[in-house]
């Protein structure tokens, strides 16, 4: 099937990936921290600027009313993207990291008394535990971590094991950064659901790889970034049941969020302005709406179906090498591998391979309690994108190979 | 006059018209002889959100048809709901309810009078429908 | 002077002013909402994400190096640009909004208690209002709100009767975005610094019209928008002084601003990168960067000096049409222009003159509590930049004149 | 030997690779090669803040001169401390506080060396002069 995927001509529509470094052509295996942006994103910026930019909504002028009007579009597919009910449930924010922020500190303030309970994972990136970890704290409340098995899979039971009168929320990844591992989300939800209690769904690393429908997850909240789906930085997206949206008090002040200030007292605006203070990035929104574009034009299924092979192929290849232990071997895993050699420190690894053209990330991933967990320093991580290539593949193979010779 | 027709007559009004701006002077007349609303109703209870200019909307059901009036502190704004006053007003709430108004793109004034919050005309919309909505409920 | 600033030059860098509205060359009078973006950003952009784009900081690999150190050389130029003591001082925001949101958030969990009192001004944009307000009806503390004079001036005597061993900080806007007025801050902050209060600037109107040196005004604070000053959108800037930004607790939680997260707790990263939480706008640092250089090039004084005979003449111009009343007259004062006309509602002008090709700005310009002071609904406000010309102002008024008489 | 003369003889051994690859391999054989720290300092406490590597640092003084020992548990990263310690160790306090160190921009390992906070050298740098400025305090 992966056969068919149009490799040369998706390739050819990112510049950054035919430069040379170190005399060596690029190889980007570091798709987990950030993908890169076709040319027709790139585009979509720079015809913002040339031709629409302007501050958005409360304008009555051609340009503003032009660029208000490519903003809430641009909600509008989002909505449809991840099968939203409604444009009111779409937040945009800065990305991942701030919409958990947002959801964690105004559900706490709305709903976190002393004694209550969070249940989080161990396989959270920090941006989805320390939030929740530091309005636990600061509500006298209990954040509770399920753990992982062997495979790097969610232990479910235990976490269902967790749930109890006093929990108020359960956050998790969708997929794991650092182990590829695709949760059971929907079962979990279910389960949830039954209890009372809503679900928090980290989608930073699910968005880019699986298609997704919120509806049919039936999460409560589901965050990703721009810039982790071959669309711009300092964009992202709060998704929130509408209904949920509504009880939670606004988090920052100021801007479209706003419908009347009095010296002593401010009434809000609505969904999803509510939640949108400040000049909005709409140059993120004009380039986010480019990469929807691009990724529906190729389609999620085709990518899922691409990036399985490249995962395939590259476990296979590094199977090959003597020594290299892998973490997280979970069946349902998004394309990224995660790899230790012998005793060999990760960032020795990163360096050697970096100057033989090969960018992957080493260290913990913005995963502490998880690295804690697996009593290792960090991993060598190599995650794929769908303009990655077999060959590419083969190259890194080879060059792992060759830093260990050096480094054991 | 069915609200197909107030519609067509409004399109062929405006019709006459290439320019923007002449456009907008005829709205402007139009926000001129806008029948006032009774003070009464220049209240909060009956301001509609959303708009930069302040819009006031009453409605009222006679003899099973829907009368509106309304005001504005801005002219264009006047304008338009003086426009959507001739098309809903003395209409009945059913066919309110199911109209999907097409004019507004017809008469060339789309690009100024887009869904846009800063001039309000879905939330103008929306409230007449509501009030429809309403009056229809109460006939039962 | 201004005769020879090099407008044609200028205008040239400068692509979407080429652009016809409604058949009409666009006059953006807009500049307050958002400036429009050089060439030069425009590539700096492209070039980012054709040849640089990474995630940064914790990466080895060539690109993230390289995305690392674009990213903290840039940090320097703005520590420059403002003239702060140190690059620790320096915090990479979304906006300004998100820096006020910042300071009050974390200010008053460390500092505010019952009973204290924070110091506004009237003409604050809402955006350094309604945080205040907020935190303070949380905290049990309260916001007082020094008023204006006719002329629009800050009543600075009012404003310092206000001050008491309650007051625990005074924030106030460098230039009002509605008046165009310049506050005297350096006087404002000796006068606080007495009693041992800091004083916050929201400088998103001054930082592109006047030179800002952060150590000669003393201020403790400063916040402002790469938007509203030639850069991208999405990205700001909060300048602190190290010890109280040391004395503050983090904002948000995630990425850099981390430093070892376990189970039950965390510790956090130094300045400048413990307010700095998920994956940074690098793009937006890279043309914000740009424009800093732009900003360079032309000189802040020339600009100065251009935008001050722009202002002079405008306000020759539109005090030649009869019924024409303006809004903030101090001497001090930026280069914008508030005024109404008769009876005549600031929507209706804004909607006649924008299909004349003239883009300004009409409403309450997020500062309603000015507007209830001076009980009027709203203005037209017409900003400008250093692009623009006095041509452009002829048109104007001209258009403003034609609206006139349609309306009356 | 001086620290500019230690840091003469590391250029002069590095100039004869041309590879990157070369290099780094050197670079490693000299991490090999280090001593390593006694176990009691290798705690928390002379940890190195800001590597992505952990990197212990300990000093004493020595007849007026400061002695380093260093380990990490990254070999590359042992290698670059390696490098510090031959031209810091066994200088006077005074003379290592007042280096400017230009050997890492002439071994061509500017790009790889930069003060990036992942490969802490930056820190290694400010934590052996901090140990200077001490000595140099308790001396005086
Ligand atoms: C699983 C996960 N959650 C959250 C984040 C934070 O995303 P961002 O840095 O874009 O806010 C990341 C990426 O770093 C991630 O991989
Ligand atoms: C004085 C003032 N403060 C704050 C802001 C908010 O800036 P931003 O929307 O870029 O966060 C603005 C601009 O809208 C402003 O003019």
């Amino acid at each position: 099937m992966f056969l068919s995927f149009p490799i040369d001509r998706v390739r050819a529509d990112f510049p950054i990936l035919h430069q040379q470094v170190y005399k060596r052509p690029l190889v980007y295996f570091d798709n987990a921290a950030s993908t890169q942006k076709p040319v027709q994103v790139i585009d979509a910026i720079r015809r913002y600027y040339e031709q629409d930019n302007c501050n958005i909504h409360r304008g009555v002028h051609y340009l503003s009313v032009k660029a208000t009007e490519a903003f809430e579009e641009t909600r509008k597919e989002i909505r449809e993207f991840i099968n939203a009910r409604d444009t009111r449930e779409i937040i945009f924010t800065k990305g991942t990291t701030e919409s958990l922020n947002l959801v964690a500190s105004s559900f706490g303030k709305r709903y976190i008394r002393p004694g209550d309970e969070v249940i989080a994972t161990i396989m959270e990136h920090h941006s989805n535990f320390v939030p929740w970890q530091q309005m636990c704290l600061e509500c006298g409340a209990t954040l509770r971590v399920a753990g992982i098995d062997d495979r790097g899979m969610l232990n479910v039971g235990e976490l269902f094991g967790m749930i109890s009168e006093k929990t108020r929320m359960i956050t998790l990844t969708h997929v794991s950064n650092v182990l590829g591992t695709i949760n059971p989300v929907k079962e979990i939800i279910a389960e949830a659901h039954k209890h009372g209690i809503p679900v928090l769904i980290d989608g930073a690393q699910g968005i880019s790889h699986l298609p997704v429908d919120v509806q049919d997850m039936d999460c409560d909240f589901y965050c990703f970034s721009g810039h982790k789906m071959y669309g711009p930085m300092g964009i992202g997206v709060l998704y929130g049941k509408e209904k949920c949206l509504e009880e939670l008090p606004p988090y920052q002040m100021g801007g479209e969020m706003i419908k009347e200030v009095y010296v002593d007292h401010t009434t809000f605006n609505e969904l999803p302005f509510k939640f949108e203070a400040g000049t909005p990035n709409v140059e993120g929104v004009a380039g986010l709406r480019a990469a929807l574009h691009y990724l529906n034009e190729l389609g999620m299924d085709n990518i899922m179906d691409y990036e399985a092979s490249l995962l395939k192929y590259a476990t296979e290849k590094l199977a090959g090498i003597e020594g290299v232990r892998f973490y997280g071997t979970s069946d349902w895993k998004a394309s990224l591998i995660s790899f230790l050699i012998g005793k060999i420190h990760p960032y020795d690894v990163g360096m050697i391979i970096d100057k033989m053209g090969i960018a992957v990330r080493t260290g913990h991933h913005c995963a502490m309690p998880l690295m804690d967990y697996l009593h290792i320093p960090g991993t060598v991580r190599a995650s794929f994108a769908f303009y990655n290539t077999m060959e590419e593949i083969d190259w890194m193979a080879l060059a792992v190979a060759k830093a260990k010779k050096m480094l054991e | 006059m069915t609200i197909k027709e107030a519609e067509k007559q409004i399109i062929q009004e405006f019709s006459v018209y290439d320019d923007w701006l002449d456009k907008y002077n005829f709205l402007v007349e139009m926000g001129k002889s806008l029948p006032m609303i009774d003070p009464e109703y220049q209240t909060d209870t009956y301001l509609i959100s959303g708009c930069q200019s302040k819009v006031w909307l009453y409605a009222r059901l006679s003899d099973g048809k829907v009368i509106f009036t309304a005001d504005s502190d801005a002219i264009i704004t006047k304008g338009i709901i003086s426009l959507l006053i001739r098309v809903f007003s003395g209409q009945a709430p059913d066919d309110i309810l199911h109209a999907d108004l097409t004019f507004i793109d017809q008469i060339g004034l789309k690009e100024n009078l887009s869904p846009n919050r800063s001039n309000g005309l879905v939330s103008m919309i929306k409230q007449m429908k509501l009030y429809a909505q309403v009056f229809k409920m109460k006939q039962g």
